[in-house]
């Protein structure tokens, strides 16, 4: 097949590798790359994944009874005699920084895994560096590309773009059995770097496989400072739903100017980025109210852990802020790659992505949504879940799928003056 | 007896204000010619027609046969035609050597044959000792004897000079007289533009009086400086 | 009132003046005379504070003025007419001379001494609203010491304020320079036209290599056999 | 639609007029192309929500003493940085209002995150919708003050007597010191009057805005490219710019393609100074 | 005569000690990030010896030109990806392209003075890069990637260490500052010089002032493009965000001016320190977040306010605006 053909060039490609070779770590410390925006508009998003991952470093290294998750009463990886975990920070700047600093925390400091706040374009460039020197690389980098390429230690442990959005169409179909809602058309809004070109490109396919028809499809500039011409498109093809994939600057413009030119959209499904940030209630405030948003976790899964961890972070980790689930996200991937690296008991890269591929893990000690962490051979864990919350009473709620759903959805959304 | 330059109906237009009106009159190679008038004549504005800096509105500039009208700066430099600027326009952030040598380049296709050039120039203007100096440094005279050297190492065969001698004491005015004669020996036409009457009445061939933008008379120093008209507009009383 | 002693200066390491001294008296007028590059011009600069003097003093009505700023200069009565003009070249005539009198409030004061000026330089009237850049040279030259003039000044001096005009004009703003004097202003000047210089000037200095060389009334200078052979060059 | 692009248009071009002018007057008394403008317009941005979060005071209210602080901020860069940059060649003045800006945006990031924030309590707010069109109220604010703006900073500098002398020091440095001027303390009250225009523009951009440190950067751009387009050293001119590119952003991006809005506003940039070098009211 | 190639062999002496110094100083090395950090130095060393051309030279500052050196960049990526051909190829083709594109908008912007030149080449690149951004053909916003083992490293100029790149780069930086010694005090160097200190002045002597700007634009174009071929291939991957943002435009004039504009070295020191000061206050000062960014702007003002005219000041104090005495006068 074509992945096995892929496969083997990439493994000759590991075998001429280059002639700087690392050195395995002595020290006592187990070392893990993160890498996170730490300037522009994203850092604080990256702040608050950093916060995250420190709770789970502390759940790992120090004994922690009430939270009842592998590692967490041990203190640091028992597997490696209680090595202790450590985080090494870089930068994300742009996309050919992810690679150099990927380097760097591979090669200088010694990181034996890397993770992070990655966009797919930044997941790509620092691939490169993990891939020559054959460290796993876990990245929620969403662009379902990632794990076409043939990448040999990457790995994704939430759903990729394709789930995402195929949740969201299907949604769309619920809704419209359940609640007759009478949804047809959509348009969709997307920014133009490879986060929201490539959702436009599955959400072209959706609509078209589950019956809707698009009456408008916007890319926009995403460092625009305005995004009127964009609203009044909008405005006047007025579908029954807007589906955007957006940072968060433009979202609050976005719902700002909606506002401002008095449109009231029935539904804006968004996909995540801008959709899934705990700025958008403080900038927007009862302005999020209704929006939608594709995710993977939520504060209120019906599971006991997920409270448990969620307060945990909110009370010593992040200043009371809630738990976001792209935050949650992030440092998970901390968490499994920990857990893999404990389960090969070395830091050996080969071994750490043998167990990966074979991770254990008990069901019932779960805080995620859907079965567990069981990595297909391209990385991609299968046992992940979409799920889709809609912003109420300022928190995100769960409305689909049926089965975990806390409330039900709002649809269509009520009109400025009313709110 | 060849004519180097001609100007034929030359009409110069900024918006309403007309500085050049309908002037005609011709230069024969190996003259000198002083042109004078009062401020604001449009003596300097007629050097920037004949040198391309700006187009005519209407009339022609015919120079060794060809017509220039049109022509951009640059072409008519190489055509052969020098020039100085009353306010003088050195390249500031060079030296006063390098000032000249790229004025040399214009006929010397290697760097060190333009150099020799230049060092000819430079002493012939008696710029030797400022050769270091970052051009903009200098001051008002020594840029304007700058202006000459630059405009001498184009090689052209007609040097425009405008207001080069002002401000120059005495002696140094007999100094310039010397040089301009010298630079007419080499085989150049110049036309220069003076106030100094003294200059103009010792060097001058012929003598081009502009007033209010028009031509008011043409004639060898003696019989300009007795001209009534001229005398009224420019001169002032009588002539020392 | 203008009291230069032992003044040396010169820029960025490169001495130009050595030891120069010179006084001009209340009501008088001064030429300071000399060769090119002889550093008249970088004397008037230091007085008007534009150049640090390295050693010297410069004494204005019995003070030191040495290190007081340019701009404060006009506050004390003195004006400058620079070499070169330095108008302002993308405003108007008028702007530029109400500019000149940027110190003054006084409102009727300045509308008469502009009526003043227009009558000395009618010319300057006709372009009043002209872009300063676009004058010919010798218009220029007219505003920059109409401008100068705006300020009222006690002292005022003069950097080749022939330069570039046309023999009239030159008579004309001789005239007047000696007209503004008889008026009670104190003048300073600096002039290649010497013999015309020499005839009106009370005092004058020849200076070379930034040194004193001679100095005399106007008459004795204008006599000096000296100053003919090298510097008038009769 | 059509009208309703007009107001828009105006309205985003009025905030753009309000960055240009601050650049305009740097540009024009300094000769340098300040690239630290965006940054003040964010710290004028800043300074509105703080006054709002802590006292409630409405943006609108807060514009004089934002505009002072703006002002004194300008001040204190100037005598600092600028002064002495003054002194170097006009590239590396370009590059250190460069670094500078990245200083600020970075030095706030620090002191405030990036979170994204708005202005809760704002008094004139709402909507008046003729169908045809939809007035925001919010909008009407940057349109009024951009011109208010306008018309003050263009009589201070052609009627009063400071204003001109701001203009002959930027005409002429050595020429106005001999007149009397004092031009350290030109260009110092023109660098705090950019300051605090880009304080006031903040104070209205803050109105329907959200503020990040990184707000300046993406408007830093458009409002050099206001200033060119109506030419350099006219006041009116920058104002003109301005609202033209608003409505060419606007009209590219509803009649054209969102995607390339500012395609069409660069290259109607380059056409305009193309043909006319020195832009549209350059002299 | 003779005087001049005295010059030139204590340059050429100075020459090879730095390239010897260049290629041993890797032997030492044994961590691949200061390695990586000597190829961005390459990298920006040809970026600011090509922008020098039109920027330092010539007086006409580009804040544009990272348009050409995406343009590099694509035309190596595309050559690979789309067509399997050698970046050496295409690398000059993408040369020509920029010069092309070079030629076809320097014509009207060239005629631009100053700050209005420096916002139409911004505006130049800003519209670069948001076409390549929505073109489908160039892979758009998701770029390319262009990792390519099918055929021989050589060929791809894809190589696993980063030794031959560092080689391969450092060829280029010291044939183009040959080249820009070459010129340097050639009849096209000092015409440059003095269109940028006088145009007037400069047609008013001979120079076909268009024409060398033209030519000078062109010139850094092509360079620069070239630099964007390079560092494409040690990239593997490109799209616009990576290889058009304006700051590559800005960072460009930054080194150039560090290190000294209108001089040989210049922007190859300008490179060294900026890249240095850039890679390490980023791997040093990042935990805090806008820290390193900071730091980096913090130092940037300072060389820049106190050395105006380039960190190059600092070896080559000129014996500026020197008169001289007849005497040395005689002996010049
Ligand atoms: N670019 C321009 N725009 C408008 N008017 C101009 C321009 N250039 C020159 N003038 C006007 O044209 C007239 C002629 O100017 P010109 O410089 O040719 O005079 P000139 O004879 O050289 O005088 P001077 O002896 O004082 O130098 C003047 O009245 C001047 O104001
Ligand atoms: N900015 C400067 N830097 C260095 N040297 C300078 C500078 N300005 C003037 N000089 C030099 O100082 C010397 C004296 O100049 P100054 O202008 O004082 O002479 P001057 O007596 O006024 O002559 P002129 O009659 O030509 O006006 C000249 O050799 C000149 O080159
Ligand atoms: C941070 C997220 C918006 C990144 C996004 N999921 C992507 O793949 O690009
Ligand atoms: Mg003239
Ligand atoms: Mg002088």
């Amino acid at each position: 097949t074509k992945y096995n053909e892929k496969q083997i060039e990439h493994n000759d490609y590991s075998q001429d590798e280059s002639p700087i070779s690392i050195k395995e770590s002595k020290e006592e410390t187990v070392k893990i790359g993160v890498l996170l925006p730490m300037s522009g508009a994203q850092s604080k998003a990256g702040q608050e994944v950093k916060a995250a991952m420190n709770m789970f470093v502390d759940i790992i290294n120090e004994s922690t009874d009430d939270i009842d998750i592998p590692l967490a009463q041990s203190q640091g990886l028992p597997n490696l005699g209680g090595r202790k975990i450590e985080l090494v920070y870089g930068d994300l700047k742009s996309a050919d920084t992810a690679l150099s600093e990927a380097e760097r925390l591979i090669t200088s400091e010694g990181a034996v895994g890397i993770c992070g706040l990655f966009s797919s374009a930044n997941t790509k460039t620092a691939a490169v560096s993990t891939e020559k020197y054959g460290v796993p690389l876990i990245s929620e980098g969403t662009s379902p590309t990632l794990t076409q390429k043939g990448y040999e230690y990457f790995f994704r442990v939430f759903p990729d773009d394709t789930m995402y959005v195929e949740d969201s169409f299907l949604y769309l179909v619920e809704l419209n059995e359940t609640k007759q809602a009478d949804i047809k058309t959509v348009a969709l809004v997307s920014e133009d770097t490879e986060f929201g070109k490539n959702i436009a490109n599955v959400e072209k396919e959706c609509a078209e496989k589950y019956g809707f028809s698009i009456v408008e499809n916007i890319t926009y500039s995403s460092n625009a400072t305005n995004l009127i011409s964009e609203s009044l498109k909008l405005k006047k093809a007025d579908p029954d739903v807007v589906m955007m994939s957006s940072y968060i600057s433009d979202v609050i413009l976005y719902i700002k100017t909606f506002k401002q030119l008095n449109y009231s959209p029935k539904m804006i499904m968004g996909q995540r980025g801008g959709f899934m940030t705990s700025e958008l209630f403080t900038a927007l405030g009862s302005d999020a109210e209704g929006l939608c948003s594709t995710s993977a976790w939520s504060l209120d899964l019906q599971i006991p852990l997920v409270a448990k961890l969620g307060n945990l972070y909110k009370e010593n980790y992040s200043d009371g802020v809630d738990m976001i689930a792209d935050v949650l996200k992030c440092s998970t991937d901390l968490y499994v790659l920990c857990l893999a690296i404990n389960q090969a008991g070395s830091t050996d890269a080969d071994a750490i992505k043998e167990a990966m591929l074979n991770l254990i893990y008990p069901e019932d000690k779960l805080f995620i949504a859907g079965t567990g962490f069981n990595f297909n051979e391209v990385g991609q864990n299968v046992g992940t879940s979409a799920l889709i919350c809609q912003i109420k009473d300022g928190k995100y709620q769960t409305v689909y799928p049926d089965s975990i759903k806390a409330y039900d959805g709002l649809f269509p959304l009520p009109s400025w003056e009313e709110k | 007896m060849k004519v180097i330059l001609e100007m034929k109906h030359a009409t110069k237009k900024f918006g309403g204000l007309i500085a050049n009106e309908d002037i005609t009159f011709s230069i024969i190679e190996g003259e000198i010619i002083g042109m004078v008038g009062p401020n604001g004549a449009g003596k300097t504005t007629l050097f920037n027609s004949i040198s391309g800096t700006h187009s005519l509105t209407s009339g022609h500039v015919i120079f060794d046969g060809t017509d220039i009208t049109k022509k951009k700066p640059y072409e008519i430099c190489k055509l052969g035609i020098g020039r100085t600027f009353q306010i003088p326009q050195a390249l500031n952030e060079m030296s006063v050597f390098e000032n000249v040598l790229v004025a040399s380049l214009n006929r010397h296709q290697s760097i060190s044959a333009a150099k020799e050039h230049t060092k000819k120039v430079i002493a012939m203007c008696g710029l030797a000792s400022f050769i270091f100096m970052n051009a903009g440094d200098l001051n008002v005279m020594q840029k304007k004897r700058l202006e000459i050297a630059r405009a001498l190492a184009t090689e052209p065969k007609l040097l425009l000079l405008d207001e080069t001698m002002a401000g120059l004491s005495g002696v140094e005015r007999k100094e310039a007289i010397n040089l301009i004669q010298r630079i007419r020996i080499s085989g150049i036409t110049i036309l220069m533009i003076e106030h100094v009457m003294e200059v103009v009445m010792s060097v001058s061939d012929r003598v081009v009086v502009l007033s209010s933008g028009k031509l008011l008379a043409e004639g060898t120093p003696e019989e300009v400086t007795q001209n009534q008209q001229v005398i009224q507009a420019y001169l002032g009383g009588s002539v020392h | 009132m203008l009291f230069v002693e032992h003044l040396s200066a010169g820029y960025e390491g490169t001495p130009i003046l050595y030891d120069l001294s010179f006084h001009v008296e209340k009501g008088k007028i001064m030429a300071l005379l000399g060769s090119n590059g002889a550093g008249k011009t970088t004397a008037l600069r230091s007085v008007v504070g534009k150049i640090k003097p390295t050693s010297g003093a410069i004494l204005y009505e019995g003070k030191s003025i040495l290190n007081i700023p340019t701009y404060k200069m006009v506050e004390l009565g003195i004006s400058m007419i620079p070499e070169g003009r330095l108008l302002f070249g993308k405003m108007t005539v008028a702007d530029n001379l109400c500019m000149g009198s940027y110190r003054i409030k006084n409102k009727r004061l300045i509308q008469k001494e502009l009526e003043e000026i227009y009558n000395i330089f009618p010319k300057i009237k006709e372009r009043e609203n002209q872009l300063a850049e676009t004058l010919s040279g010798g218009e220029q030259q007219m505003v920059a010491i109409a401008r100068g003039l705006m300020s009222r000044p006690k002292l005022l001096i003069l950097d080749e304020p022939s330069l570039g005009l046309a023999p009239n004009i030159v008579k004309e703003m001789f005239e007047f320079i000696k007209k503004i004097n008889h008026m009670g202003l104190t003048i300073i000047i600096v002039e290649q036209n010497a013999i015309d210089t020499l005839q009106f000037a009370d005092y004058a200095y020849l200076i070379n290599s930034g040194k004193n060389v001679l100095e005399g009334t106007g008459e004795e200078l204008l006599q000096n056999k000296k100053v003919k052979e090298i510097y008038l060059g009769i | 639609m059509v009208i309703q692009c007009i107001f828009e248009g105006i309205v985003i071009g009025s905030i753009l007029a309000l960055i240009a002018m601050g650049i305009a007057l740097i540009w024009g008394v300094m000769n340098v192309l300040s690239f630290s403008q965006g940054e003040f317009l964010m710290i004028g941005m800043y300074i509105t929500f703080f006054l709002n979060k802590k006292w409630g005071i409405d943006p609108i209210l807060s514009i004089p003493f934002t505009a002072i602080l703006m002002f004194l901020i300008g001040l204190l860069i100037y005598k600092t940085l600028i002064r002495k940059a003054l002194k170097g060649p006009i590239l590396s003045q370009r590059l250190i209002t460069f670094a500078l800006s990245m200083v600020l945006v970075n030095g706030m990031l620090m002191l405030v995150t990036s979170e994204f924030r708005t202005i809760q309590k704002i008094t004139f707010s709402g909507i008046i919708d003729f169908g045809f069109l939809v007035i925001s109220k919010e909008k009407l604010v940057p349109l009024t003050v951009s011109i208010l703006v306008t018309t003050v900073l263009f009589f201070f500098m052609n009627k009063t007597n400071t204003g001109k002398a701001i203009r002959a020091t930027s005409l002429d440095k050595d020429a106005a010191e001999l007149v009397g001027i004092n031009t350290e303390f030109s260009y110092a009250l023109a660098f705090g009057i950019a300051s605090a225009i880009a304080g006031i523009a903040g104070c209205v951009l803050a109105y329907y805005y959200y503020i990040t440190p990184t707000v300046g950067t993406s408007f830093l751009l458009f409002g050099l490219i206001a200033v060119a387009l109506g030419g350099f050293g006219s006041i009116f001119g920058a104002y003109i710019g301005g609202i033209l590119m608003g409505l060419v952003d606007v009209f590219a991006g509803v009649y054209f393609n969102t995607a390339f809005k500012y395609v069409a506003v660069c290259v109607l940039f380059m056409l305009v100074v193309s043909l006319r070098p020195k832009g549209l009211f350059g002299k | 005569m003779r005087k001049f190639i005295n010059i030139n062999k204590y340059f050429i002496v100075k020459f090879l000690a730095g390239l010897l110094a260049a290629i041993v100083l890797p032997l030492f090395i044994k961590t691949p990030f200061p390695l990586h950090v000597m190829i961005l130095i390459c990298i920006w060393a040809i970026m600011g010896m090509g922008w020098n051309f039109i920027g330092g030279y010539a007086g006409q500052v580009s804040n544009g030109h990272a348009l050409f050196y995406g343009i590099g960049a694509y035309t190596c990526g595309i050559g690979v990806k789309n067509f399997g051909a050698s970046p050496w190829v295409t690398m000059w083709i993408g040369v020509m392209i920029s010069m092309g594109i070079a030629f076809v908008l320097g014509a009207p912007l060239l005629r631009l003075k100053g700050h209005y030149f420096a916002l139409a080449t911004m505006a130049m690149a800003e519209c670069g890069r948001i076409i390549f951004l929505n073109w489908s053909y160039v892979g758009g916003a998701t770029g390319i990637d262009f990792f390519d083992r099918s055929k021989p490293s050589w060929y791809t100029m894809q190589f696993t260490s980063k030794y031959p790149y560092y080689y391969i780069f450092l060829f280029f930086v010291a044939l183009i500052l040959l080249l820009t010694k070459g010129l340097d005090k050639s009849k096209f160097g000092y015409y440059l010089r003095a269109i940028k200190a006088n145009e007037n002045s400069a047609q008013s002597v001979g120079i076909h002032t268009a024409k060398y700007k033209l030519l000078a634009f062109m010139l850094s174009a092509g360079i620069v493009s070239l630099a964007g071929s390079l560092y494409a291939n040690y990239l593997q991957y490109i799209d616009p965000t990576v290889v058009m943002p304006l700051n590559i435009s800005m960072m460009i004039c930054l080194v150039a001016v560090m290190g000294g504009i209108g001089t040989v070295i210049g922007p190859l020191v300008g490179a060294i320190v900026l890249t240095i000061i850039s890679e390490y206050t980023r791997a040093t000062f990042s935990y805090i977040n806008g820290f390193d960014l900071f730091v980096y702007g913090v130092l940037v003002i300072i060389i820049v306010l106190y050395m105006p005219n380039g960190l190059i000041s600092l070896f080559n104090k000129k014996q500026k605006n020197k008169i001289l005495t007849p005497l040395e006068m005689e002996r010049k």
